[in-house]
């Protein structure tokens, strides 16, 4: 339980652009292995419940990611 | 010092809890907040949009405003419809008061926006609608 | 059928343009676009909310709004600003014509918005502002 709490506090301190650009890398990853499953493009509402996360933090993540650099950080992290 | 505000109108429709959630959310975001910090707007304020929809509308047609202000590390929400009006302000404040307890509302609303944020002030008149202004501070970001 | 509508306000600040492509994206996402069709979408919203900020106004403070209204399949974007206007709306449209080449701009601001959109009218006075009017038809439903 100690342990839980440490990194539900952990997680409390991490800003959201950091938490944000995490989600958009795993939002492009899904949108390809999903794509190749069902032979076209995934509805927001498919990689939402395959990622299990709603459609509007996918909307934010998405944004997060604009600048190339953020892409460079999350795969390099 | 960073200045900056918006506001945003929408349908009383329970679709656009999330809606305005997003919109606050990143909005506030400029200010580079904590997870935390932005759950805790996020859920001040869909208690708010929630309120306006089945309260203050009771689930008929009506507009839902949000305007939002952003002064320093400062965010200040004003969540507003011009629905029924609460009569007894004190009174729907109170910890598990709901005036809809056939609709498994927990009355807890006002007293989780009281927790969440750091001023909570609640305007109503009966028949004309209700204003409810909330502030939040976040911590200065040290990194 | 799904009917739904928005309109959000906020200030012409270049930090304001995230804030608008993620409101208006967040609007379209209860069509279940996919994230192409989205793209597009705040691609296009981009470009009409810079040149608000930075052709309307010219970098001094106005108010940019945009209303949303989301029917079927179909979502309709009026983005507008009451600042300067354009004189020459057919001279504006065309691909590479810029009045700023001084700023890098590209000129292809409105060529882009007729790609990414199905429907793009303009309505412009000098003086008083522009109205831009766009719409997409969303595909991605039969599954
Ligand atoms: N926007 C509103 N319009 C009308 N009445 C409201 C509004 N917001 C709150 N109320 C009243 O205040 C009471 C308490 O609200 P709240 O603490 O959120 O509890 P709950 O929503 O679970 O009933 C509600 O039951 C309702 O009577
Ligand atoms: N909202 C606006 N207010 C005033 N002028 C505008 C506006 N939008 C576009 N214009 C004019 O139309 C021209 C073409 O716009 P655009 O195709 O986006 O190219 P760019 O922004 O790169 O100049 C601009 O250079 C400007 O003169
Ligand atoms: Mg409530
Ligand atoms: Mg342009």
């Amino acid at each position: 339980i100690g342990e839980i709490k440490r990194f539900l506090r952990d997680d409390g301190m991490i800003k959201v652009s950091r938490s944000l650009k995490q989600t958009a890398a795993r939002v492009k990853s899904t949108k390809e292995s999903l794509f190749k499953k069902i032979g076209r493009e995934p509805t927001l509402q498919e990689l939402a419940d395959t990622l299990d996360i709603t459609k509007e933090e996918i909307v934010m993540a998405l944004d997060s990611n604009m600048q190339p650099d953020y892409l460079y950080d999350v795969i390099h992290q | 010092m960073m200045k900056n505000s918006m506001k945003v109108e929408f349908m009383s429709k329970s679709q656009n809890e999330a809606f305005a959630r997003v919109v606050v959310a990143s909005f506030a975001s400029q200010l580079d907040p904590t997870i935390e910090e932005l759950a805790d707007v996020k859920t001040a304020v869909s208690e708010a949009v929630t309120n306006a929809i089945i309260h203050g509308y009771e689930g008929k047609d009506g507009t839902v405003s949000i305007s939002c202000r952003i002064e320093d590390r400062e965010i200040e929400i004003i969540v507003e419809d011009n629905g029924k009006g609460i009569e007894d302000v004190e009174q729907a404040r109170q910890p598990l008061y709901t005036s809809k307890p056939e609709l498994e509302r927990s009355g807890m609303g006002f007293t989780v926006m009281e927790t969440f944020m750091d001023i909570i002030e609640i305007e109503s008149q009966k028949d004309v609608g209700t204003k409810v202004r909330m502030v939040k501070r976040f911590a200065s970001c040290e990194n």
